[in-house]
């Protein structure tokens, strides 16, 4: 197997390595690729969608139906892997460990046993695995996150001016939950972002989007043509386009939070959402 | 050897993205381990997105945001050839997350074999399969 | 409303896929009307497309507003809208006749799971309405997405078997993303009917003959074209019986589209046929296909496992047909896109009626079947003929255009390659027929009046399943019409 | 010639494949049967309606659907299709009733199923007859392969399995491997289908192609049992024997001579056959298929296998007839169909007789059962006598023309080949009856108490003999349609 891989590889390779002569130099401004259409963006897209990031008025406005699969797929992945790995799960199924806070013992319950109520105040579940009580890492999280979330809204707002937009945003809004994950525990993050909320802001950060496009749709344009929506929010189409740029971008947001909060409850634990990392 | 120098150093971006793709295809091919082939499919997809980003790119070319007025006024100013393209960055974006979610997904597969068998190693799953065959 | 009926194709499934999803959160109840009701809609948009197609000529639609070689654009055209009209009603059918699986495998899943078949169905008709070559790209990962998430939920093997099938996709889906990326350098432009201009000036670049060599081996991965069909059998045969039914018909009949539509639209026959060598070869490689395929079909003992490798067989078809780039073939082609994925829809549902009433699919414990299921029996024949192709089944008409395409490339290889598979298909399907006829044998000499007890599937399975074998006929008669009105006028001239 | 647009032939060919539904769903036997009457009656009037125009020279023709430009389901009645649907109609209604006495009296299972198969195959079996191009008749062709595929395999043990998949492979086997690749050929250098009178193949086929062509239909319409595709016949007798009766000696392989028939005539034409010679090709082909299944014909004990290999041979009769391509030859081998078919069926229906009545299937068993049958023996003799072609029997009138068309065409081989096996027809025919009359007490293994079989099965059985008779006497319309319809196909003014 691994000598047919490497034969393969070796010749695939080969051809790929033997046709790059024929390739534009690196960095050649006048290839076919960027002589042909992209100057029309370069040139026109400010003027078109009032966006100076033209990679954002691309993204979003000239071909943002991409863009709509594109947070589409980000949410397929998140329903994929809640559908295959998600299993519900009875408390009592497995060996649960928990501390007796007054005395600080530490009780290990095996299946079946008596298990102290979930809202408890004598007794704190642990994860299976010991993990210490690390004040320095908590703390620094939580001193942390609140800053990584407003940077993540500047960067979902500002996508118009720099780079960003609601992909990084949403990533970085992501982040900030899966540091509290781990920092904390994952029972912690999902009693503050349960699992229902993660799957229906997933599903309804592509709604924004999509909803978007029929909305113009609604208004006699075509699909996701934002200018159609020029008499709703009171502006001119081209500051209608921008705006809707704007809108979609906070619906991929959502969208690409919540779907990756999901796949991480889903990956960390194995589906079960009981502990996990 | 004369003309292959140049060749190399002007189009090194195809050299590297090529080394790479079949770096990351080797180890999807020939790799034994589940996770170990699903890091060689995030290498091969990575460098296809290298290969997109590299040919965006122009010699002297800026980040393509518009400079100037932010009011719709400098659109007659601008010259493309001072930025890099956009086009193949905005898709390369969407490539990205496609390649994020496949991962996601796979991982969640190998999740899934592990739990049924209880190793990632393809020899070994391969083997419980023919053994349960055989009963 | 009609000029928007291309976005309402997609906006559908895509709409109703979130939907339903949410809905699996606060009322399990509603998913499957809500599903069904999405797809009898878009279904009838399709149909509203195809009508308005023949009558009036293809539609653009700019998507955004924005124009062709700037925006993304969606084409209906006469090629694409009967394959639009088969897909969303192969899942229809196989919505309704799956309801007892989904019910009882995906009870808590409800609603992930009829997210995600609209999705992958989303990401199937936007592959064959976009006329954007990234665009494709994006839907086709959509499409591979959730289908490698329908298929990991089966039995036994799936997950290892659904985890192949994403390396391969992955390896298939980039290198179509390559062949673009060469595109995009050796032109400029990403749509498909821009690149189809640039290319009569490109006629001798290496670049672009390389763009359709990638293009090409990684549509032939995604469609399992042997070689490379290795992921197929495993990952269809153990999939979930209500998946199966989708994802086989669908999957690689779609990716033939994407191959014809590259080959036709893309690249233009006389770039795409323009290197004998390479069709020679091609076509060679789909004789290897076919002929491959019938023999590991043999071997099975498993009825979703035999059809999986006919699937192998029939994929050789259509490549074989479109590489001997004449009309006939290419026509073959095209038609037999649309009659297989019909063919193996009806196989698919019978196998799973049969394995919702018998718990399996082996060969030995199909005794007595027409006796217990005759309703499902009576579909199973149809689809049988059809694909062993006996008039006036559509499989019949399919291969004739194949087979004349044959003869008239003078490509002796590929016409035999066909009968032998239609032979060897006759072998197959009525060894089963034989099982399912005769077994048990009657004791003594027939005087018996008991046969087995009539056992017959859900009505929500056998329906659709006799809808579908009915349309095989239906299909077999209006072929002329699909021929005559759709797929020839969607043949560019450079063909012969 | 007149022609006639008319959904009669549909109607004819749907009938019966509209009862299936109506057999499937009634639950009791008498009401199931008196389906198959109605429908059985209610073609045969509708082909008969169709006769008198006919019989004045006219065609009547219906297009249900074009398909692909020149590929498309479609009807034509002519003389010739329209002898072998009177034939093929008026016998299912006798072979009805004969099921029904047969069937009851055994107590066969699966008798709903048997009925609706029947029915289909009827179906089918006219519309190879009404076919107007190779398309439709390829298509029914293929319908009558799968629907008797059911009726062969009856019994459902284990040899009904070997013999059912006997009779598949090569009929399957046979069509797809042969005919539709001729077909494929033709079209793509004819690009037509449609059955003319001399044919449509004129100069676009060198002669050894046209020679293997010839050959490939000659061989792939395996239902023709022309040698070496003949084993299945024998091995299809395992089926209850109304079934042997109607498909194995009319409808099964009558489609597959009726099928080289109309190749050779409205594919091939006669004309450009005899200028390159290839009618005497087929000839030698048929010649051998004669004599050969005659011998081993002799050296049969079991009737219905006995019956078969006669069966064999005289299918040959009928093609040796067609390609020797002279007017007496084809009148011959068309009139063949009808006659043979009448003496025929009433053998097979007596062999049934004998065993429904006394379990017996093998000759050497049969000494002096004329005593206790007296009815079916003598039925048996005029059968047998009408098959050797003897007077006053209606096979006569074939065989004479097959006489005559030998010397027309000046190829005495022939004749001696049809001598030849007609004295072998008379050797494995006739001691039958003769034994079973004419025997000492000693010899005899029944006792001289008649024993009928039940009046159901009688009654068919004496009709088809008396018809045989008759036809010798009176052999209308059948001799006027096989003139009409080597009248049309030579150019000929009508007679």
């Amino acid at each position: 197997m691994k000598f047919l891989a490497m034969i393969a590889v070796v010749l695939t390779g080969g051809l790929l390595i033997f046709h790059t002569g024929a390739f534009p130099d690196f960095g050649d401004a006048n290839s076919p690729a960027n002589t042909y259409l992209s100057p029309y963006y370069l040139e026109n897209g400010q003027a078109d969608t009032h966006a100076p990031n033209v990679v954002t008025s691309v993204l979003a406005d000239y071909r943002g139906y991409d863009t709509m699969f594109e947070t589409t797929v980000v949410f397929a992945a998140g329903l994929a892997c809640f559908f295959l790995l998600r299993r519900k799960q009875k408390p009592g199924d497995t060996p649960r460990m928990y501390r007796h806070l007054p005395t600080g013992v530490t009780l290990h319950i095996k299946e079946g046993g008596t298990l102290p109520a979930e809202d408890s105040a004598v007794f704190r579940r642990l994860d299976s695995e010991f993990v210490p009580h690390q004040i320095i890492i908590k703390n620094t999280c939580r001193i942390v996150i609140p800053f990584i979330q407003i940077f993540a809204l500047y960067v979902v707002a500002h996508g118009h001016y720099s780079p960003g937009g609601g992909f990084q945003g949403g990533v970085l809004l992501a982040a900030s939950f899966i540091l509290y994950a781990i920092s904390h525990d994952l029972r912690r993050a999902i009693r503050r972002f349960p699992e229902k909320v993660a799957a229906l802001f997933g599903s309804m950060g592509v709604l924004i989007y999509a909803g978007t496009g029929v909305l113009c749709l609604l208004f006699g344009a075509n699909f996701l043509n934002y200018e159609a929506l020029a008499p709703l929010l009171g502006v001119s189409p081209v500051m209608a386009r921008s705006h809707g740029i704007l809108i979609v971008e906070i619906g991929v947001a959502f969208a690409v939070m919540a779907v990756i909060i999901w796949i991480y409850y889903n990956l960390s634990s194995a589906g079960k959402h009981d502990e996990g990392l | 050897m004369n003309d292959l120098l140049p060749l190399i150093a002007d189009k090194y971006n195809y050299w590297i993205y090529i080394v790479l793709m079949m770096l990351g295809l080797y180890a999807m091919i020939g790799k034994n381990n589940l996770v170990k082939k699903i890091i060689g499919m995030n290498i091969f997809q990575t460098s296809i997105i290298l290969f997109y980003v590299s040919i965006a790119y122009k010699k002297g070319g800026t980040l393509p945001i518009i400079m100037g007025d932010a009011h719709g006024g400098g659109h007659a100013a601008v010259h493309a050839a001072d930025y890099i393209n956009p086009l193949p960055h905005c898709l390369m974006l969407t490539a990205i997350v496609v390649s994020v979610a496949t991962l996601g997904v796979a991982l969640a597969l190998a999740i899934k074999i592990y739990r049924q068998y209880g190793t990632l190693e393809e020899d070994d799953i391969n083997h419980q399969i023919r053994m349960q065959a055989g009963q | 409303m009609t000029q928007h009926f291309p976005a309402l194709l997609i906006i559908i499934p895509l709409l109703s896929a979130l939907l339903v999803s949410a809905m699996g959160w606060i009322d399990r109840r509603w998913c499957f009307p809500l599903a069904v009701a999405s797809l009898a809609g878009a279904l009838a948009v399709s149909i509203g497309l195809a009508a308005h197609v023949m009558a009036a000529g293809p539609i653009v639609y700019k998507m955004a507003g924005w124009r062709p070689p700037i925006g993304i654009v969606y084409v209906i055209d006469y090629l694409n809208a009967p394959v639009l009209v088969v897909i969303l009603a192969v899942a229809l059918l196989n919505l309704i006749s799956a309801k007892v699986w989904i019910e009882k495998d995906f009870e808590d899943k409800m609603g992930a799971y009829l997210g995600l078949y609209l999705l992958f169905l989303s990401g199937m008709v936007g592959i064959v309405a976009t006329g954007d070559a990234f665009n494709l790209y994006v839907l086709l990962e959509i499409g591979s997405l959730t289908g490698y998430a329908l298929i990991g939920l089966g039995k036994e093997r799936a997950p290892l078997s659904s985890l192949n099938y994403l390396f391969m996709g992955t390896i298939g889906a980039s290198f179509y993303l390559l062949g673009i990326g060469y595109i995009y350098i050796a032109t400029g432009t990403l749509n498909m009917a821009d690149i189809a201009l640039l290319v009569p000036q490109l006629e001798g670049s290496g670049t672009l003959f390389l763009a359709l060599i990638i293009c090409m081996a990684g549509l032939f991965v995604k469609m399992a074209l042997f070689p490379l069909h290795g992921w197929l059998p495993n990952a269809y045969s153990n999939a979930p019986s209500a998946s199966a039914g989708l994802i086989a018909p669908l999957t690689t009949k779609v990716m033939i589209y994407a191959m014809v539509r590259v080959g036709l639209t893309v690249f233009t026959p006389a770039f795409t046929f323009a290197r004998p060598l390479l069709s020679e070869a091609i076509v060679w490689l789909a004789i290897a296909a076919i002929v491959s395929g019938s023999l590991l079909a043999l071997m099975q003992r498993r009825l979703s496992r035999m059809f999986t490798y006919i699937i192998v067989a029939e994929v050789g078809y259509m490549v074989g047909g479109f590489w001997l780039g004449n009309k006939a073939g290419v026509t073959g082609a095209t038609l037999h896109i649309i009659n297989d994925a019909a063919m193996t829809l009806t196989l698919f549902m019978a196998v799973s009626a049969i394995i919702w009433k018998l718990g399996s699919d082996k060969f030995e414990d199909l005794q007595g079947l027409f006796g217990k299921m005759p309703f499902t029996m009576i579909g199973f024949v149809i689809a049988a003929l059809a694909v062993i192709g006996i008039p006036p089944t559509c499989g019949f008409f399919s291969k004739w255009y194949l087979i004349t395409g044959g003869i008239n490339a003078g490509q002796w290889g590929f016409v035999a390659a066909l009968l032998f598979s239609s032979l060897v298909n006759a072998v197959l399907f009525f060894r089963i027929f034989e099982i399912a006829f005769f077994e048990p044998f009657a004791e003594g000499h027939g005087h018996h009046d008991h046969g087995p007890v009539f056992n017959e599937a859900p009505v929500t399975m056998v329906a659709p399943l006799l809808i579908a074998a009915l349309s095989l006929i239906a299909l077999g008669l209006y072929t002329g019409d699909i021929v005559t009105k759709l797929i020839q006028l969607a043949l560019p001239a450079g063909i012969a | 010639m007149e022609m006639l647009y008319s959904a009669k032939p549909l109607a004819a060919i749907l009938v019966s494949f509209f009862v299936v539904p109506i057999i499937f769903s009634s639950r009791s036997e008498n009401v199931r049967e008196a389906w198959t009457f109605v429908a059985a009656i209610l073609k045969f009037a509708i082909v008969l309606s169709m006769l008198p125009f006919v019989l004045k020279g006219g065609q009547i023709a219906y297009t249900l659907v074009e398909v692909l430009p020149g590929l498309a389901i479609e009807f034509k009645v002519d003389a010739f299709g329209m002898l072998f649907a009177l034939v093929s109609s008026s016998l299912w209604i006798v072979t009805s009733m004969y099921s029904i006495g047969y069937m009851r009296s055994l107590n066969e299972h699966g008798q709903t199923r048997y009925y609706a198969c029947f029915a289909l195959s009827l179906s089918a079996t006219l519309g190879v007859a009404f076919a107007g191009n190779l398309f439709t008749l390829y298509l029914f062709y293929e319908m009558l392969s799968f629907a008797t595929y059911p009726l062969v395999t009856h019994h459902q043990d284990q040899e009904a399995r070997s013999s059912g998949r006997k009779y598949i492979t090569y009929i399957l086997g046979a069509s797809i491997g042969l005919v539709l690749p001729a077909m494929l050929v033709i079209y793509s250098q004819t690009g037509t289908f449609e059955f003319a009178p001399q044919g449509f193949m004129n100069g676009h086929f060198s002669q050894p192609a046209t020679a293997v062509l010839l050959l490939m239909f000659v061989f792939g319409f395996a239902k023709a049992g022309v040698m070496p595709f003949h084993s299945w016949l024998p091995a299809a007798m395992v089926a209850p024997t109304p079934v042997s009766a109607l498909l194995h000696a009319v409808a099964v392989v009558k489609v597959g001579v009726f099928c080289v028939a109309r190749v050779i005539t409205g594919v091939f034409g006669t004309k450009m056959l005899a200028s390159i010679g290839l009618g005497t090709l087929v000839c030698y082909v048929a010649s051998f298929t004669i004599i050969v299944s005659s011998m081993i014909a002799l050296s049969q004990d079991g009737l219905k296998r006995r019956l078969a290999f006669s069966t064999i041979g005289q299918l040959s009769y009928i093609i040796l007839g067609i390609a020797l391509l002279s007017p007496s030859g084809m009148t011959g081998g068309m009139l063949h169909i009808a006659m043979h078919a009448f003496g025929k069926i009433t053998l097979f229906f007596c062999a049934g007789a004998i065993f429904a009545a006394s379990g017996i299937k093998n000759v050497s068993q049969m000494v002096g059962i004329g005593r206790r049958m007296p009815y079916t023996m003598t039925a048996f003799l005029l059968g047998s006598l009408s098959v050797i072609g003897l007077p006053p029997l209606g096979g006569f009138i074939s065989k004479w023309n097959l006489v005559i068309g030998t010397l027309e065409s000046g190829q005495i081989f022939f004749l001696f080949v049809l001598l030849a096996s007609s004295l072998m027809n008379a050797a494995y025919f006739l001691p039958i009856s003769y034994k079973a009359f004419f025997c000492t007490d000693e010899e005899a293994m029944f006792e001289k108490k008649v024993d009928e079989v039940p009046t159901w099965c009688l009654i068919p059985l004496c009709m088809t003999a008396t018809c045989s008779v008759i036809f010798f006497f009176y052999p209308q319309p059948f001799l006027q349609l096989a003139k009409l319809a080597v009248a049309t196909i030579i150019g000929a003014p009508m007679p």
